[in-house]
């Protein structure tokens, strides 16, 4: 039997970094804002983890205004609070492709190191790939909001 | 009292380190550990006497056969049937129920009739009905539950009623450890007329079970939540209700004369298991319930009901977390579900992982349940023969420490 | 060529004595033996990572999942399916077959269509169409067979018709070891627009099965028949029907969201195994194809046309007694049934026991083609990569002495 | 595990032995006779064996007359012609209780002496107890008869 898993790393404070926890602590941005023109939600049924996320762009498809919600273990949380700092200022075309970064870096793909920097705190999450069952809760902020957005671009 | 350093010793993977640490396994309601005599039967078997079971006249295959009647026979005085043809294998719970469901309920339940479960069963004891209720048209009515996790039998009388055709209820709640009152429910049920199915699931593994005392038309359980094997469960079926029931899976072992046109059934217990059985695990299971018999399913119980005690105790003192499920274990078994706003049990899961306690969260295959908690989630700590009261200590420290991880600032 | 010694060492049963004399073990149609390393494997699961999989974050239960998950994808590239969502975890062969008969046949098959099987199938792959047919007023057809146990085509597209919904056909006869033209059949399928299930019970341990070449769209196997354990088998189902099909069995794990009154589904392939799957048995199979694979399919196949030369050869020279099926080896697997005036099948099966021979007889599940064949029952030998030529040689001579033994006075 | 029949006897000879083969051999009372008042017929359908049983009987239900042919395997066959041996003369109360006494000691239970003496030749076929499988092939044509003769007792 081969088990990659095995070999994981398993120290709490790798995945619960001061980063992460920080975020979890004092999520960014948890708020609801004034005339959205963007606004999604998600849930998943697993585990109860639920996000509510909104947002106001110009009319250049650039992000001015940021409020996200979310419920849920501490990965979602600092994923969602992570997310609502990234994406600031961003147009919804970079935000995709700043999506299939991450979603290449929780999938095993390869990934460039020039990509990846991109990402910033995000990068702290890769850890999780370890805990397969939990590549979800990092995922599901971003997966909403990409979801959404597929429409505009 | 069970001489728990005996016992742990006849299970290797309780030696194992998890992230540096002993394991301490409180994962019981969802799958339990396997004692080396279980896992050695395994070996015996393929190494012994590995042939397809019934119609062969090799040696080999009247030895397989052999050792696979004599588990079924060991199964059905386990749970005190009178006839081993009570006795069919299925994979697990879930199978039996819904073996039951199509092959007593398709033929069963007409437009209108009604169909009882209670507000705590697992999804396995609740979809095979709400599909059966929609294709038979009837009506599924659910049984309530009061805040303290029992049973809410308040209105009964109108809920069991001359419209019911079954009423299937859990015997043991695997999220609220509640043992439910079987035999004032399977009264309730006969006296309209109604059948009566028992999930053993959780209770089969823990206590007596007494398919003649309860009067219980159908029991289903699975052998991997009693120290038995995945891939082999049990339903048992009253004698007279066997008789009438459709087949459910067709094909080889369950015909007795086939024509191209068409084929006649097998004698009972076969009629209902089609193609090659899991002859390993049946056998495997059998020799679970050698191990569990020489411990004494009454002195399981006890042991159960002194560490759930230990445990409410302990609970009791904790005031940053709410724990479900009634606090008489005369009526719990040692399954403690537990929700905290401090921390999700997602993260909770994972550092006592860390610690190298094993237990379960999420809503345990009991979703409409758990969401009338108001909650999304529960942490899950369930118990088994192996377990101590040591070990319910260093859970319930690593339990405060990890609530402090995720509440104060590092 | 195989190193048949090496081989056999890996197998602990072939060291066994059955009254005195080393086992023989000619039945391997019902099912094989178990190398170590599947034996081993069971061990290592319940001694080292037993857990249940899915949603759990501990350590074990995470092993498991991965563990779990892993003999899907080994499962998938050997019989080269492109997803590994296409592989569904079923008990054996049958349970495959009555899941795509209720799964797709109940919504798919409307009055009038026709079911399409041949002559030589086994009742795992009749009876659960019968029922379907009847149920849903459909016809079933069948496609004879010539004298030499082959399939008669001469109208095959009269039989194939614009009417047909799904083609189901067995890829080697357990019964006559015949080999059936699979491209040519499934193709004539998917030409009048009818799905095509292979059943690949016998075939997929004794040669190389690609999904993709063959373009079927369902293949159903079973584990014991190569090398496995028993309660494990695998059906496959094309990713665009997939999604299409309704539940089968339904509870735990197959569900997405359940309230009181009704569930929606899982994602593939969850959504078609409910309740706690036969992880243990699963990863073992996982092993078993290990094992194949290291010896090589085509190898496997090689030797196995060896054999049946040798055997063919052998049973040529007899002339008191019939043997059925083709006599070319290029269209045969390792298969043997056959039957003589001078014996019956029970009494030579008692016989060859006696000698250490494990033959089986009966009808081996495919009772309207021997009934077909004007004869009670037949014998039959069948080999699998630890037979060799001394056995063949030892079976043969015994097989005389039988015939002897019963016809003429002591 | 416990497997009693491990120790099971599986010599041979001790199976067919010379009665045993010598009933096989020249079934006895193989054919069929005229004017039989009591016909009756079984097939097993797993191995084919098949048994056809004519008899004459008197006014005092005493056999006079028997018919039996019997197709399938040696033990069957055997067991079949020891029955038309067995039952000449004998009342169908009385063949009913050989049945018993001859179904019981098949079936592992305690059997008095003097009983199982009754059954005469039919003692040989105990050995196959020990090969549950093929306990049908004794029972087959002696189950048939007494189906058939429930009737008239
Ligand atoms: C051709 C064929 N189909 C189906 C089956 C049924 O397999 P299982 O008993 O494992 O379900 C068999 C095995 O006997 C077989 O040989
Ligand atoms: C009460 C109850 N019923 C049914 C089941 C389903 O059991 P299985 O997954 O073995 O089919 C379980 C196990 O999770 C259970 O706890």
């Amino acid at each position: 039997m081969q088990l990659n898993i095995l070999l994981m790393t398993n120290n709490l404070d790798q995945i619960y970094d001061e980063v992460i926890l920080n975020h979890c602590k004092n999520p960014r941005n948890n708020r609801t804002i004034l005339n959205p023109n963007i606004i999604c939600k998600a849930i998943n049924p697993f585990c109860g983890d639920e996000v509510n996320l909104e947002l106001r762009s110009n009319s250049k498809n650039t992000i001015l205004l940021v409020g996200i919600k979310s419920i849920g273990c501490a990965i979602n949380q600092a994923s969602s609070s992570m997310l609502s700092e990234l994406i600031y200022g961003k147009t919804l075309t970079e935000i995709f492709r700043l999506y299939n970064i991450f979603d290449s870096m929780m999938k095993e793909k390869n990934v460039k190191e020039n990509e990846l920097n991109k990402l910033g705190e995000l990068n702290r999450l890769k850890i999780i790939k370890e805990h397969p069952i939990r590549i979800k809760c990092c995922l599901l902020s971003w997966k909403t909001l990409v979801d959404e957005i597929n429409i505009y671009i | 009292m069970l001489d728990i350093n005996k016992i742990r010793n006849d299970f290797p993977i309780l030696s194992r380190k998890i992230n540096g640490k002993p394991l301490i396994y409180f994962d019981n309601a969802a799958t339990t550990q396997k004692p080396i005599s279980v896992i050695n039967s395994l070996t015996d078997f393929y190494t012994t006497y590995n042939s397809n079971v019934h119609r062969g006249v090799h040696t080999l295959s009247m030895q397989s056969t052999d050792l696979f009647e004599e588990a079924r026979n060991r199964v059905a005085k386990f749970i005190n049937s009178q006839r081993s043809e009570s006795i069919i294998w299925t994979r697990n719970t879930t199978e039996g129920i819904n073996l039951v469901a199509n092959a007593w309920g398709k033929k069963n339940i007409t437009p209108g009739d009604e169909i009882v479960v209670t507000a705590m069963e697992h999804h396995s004891n609740l979809v095979p009905w709400q599909i059966l209720a929609e294709t038979n048209k009837a009506k599924l009515v659910i049984i309530p539950i009061n805040d303290d996790g029992t049973l809410n039998l308040n209105n009964i009388d109108t809920i069991i009623n001359s419209k019911t055709k079954i009423v299937s209820v859990v015997h043991m709640s695997n999220s609220l450890g509640t043992i439910n009152p079987i035999h004032e429910l399977c009264e309730k049920a006969h006296k309209v007329g109604a059948k009566f199915l028992l999930d053993g699931a959780q209770s089969a593994p823990h206590m007596p079970i007494n398919v003649k005392d309860y009067d219980c038309d159908f029991l289903v359980f699975s052998g991997h939540k009693m120290l038995g094997p995945t891939g082999i469960g049990v339903l048992y079926v009253k004698p007279d209700i066997l008789e009438n029931m459709e087949p459910f899976l067709t094909g080889g072992e369950m015909v007795l004369e086939v024509s191209y046109e068409k084929a006649s059934w097998n004698e009972l217990p076969m009629k209902f298991e089609a193609g090659t059985p899991n002859i390993a695990d049946a056998i495997a299971l059998g020799e679970a319930i050698i191990y569990l018999e020489k411990i004494g399913m009454e002195q399981i119980r006890e042991h159960e009901i002194e560490l759930t005690n230990y445990a409410l105790n302990k609970f009791e003192k904790l005031n940053n977390l709410t724990l479900f499920g009634p606090l008489d274990s005369s009526i719990r078994g040692g399954i403690f579900s537990f929700h905290s706003e401090y921390i999700h049990p997602h993260d909770l899961g994972t550092f006592l992982d860390n610690e190298g306690i094993a237990i379960r969260t999420g809503h345990h295959c009991t979703m409409p349940l758990i969401r009338s908690l108001n909650i999304p989630a529960t942490s899950r700590a369930s118990f088994y023969i192996y377990n101590t009261k040591d070990e319910i200590d260093y859970f319930i420290q690593s339990l405060q420490n990890a609530i402090k991880y995720f509440t104060h600032d590092k």
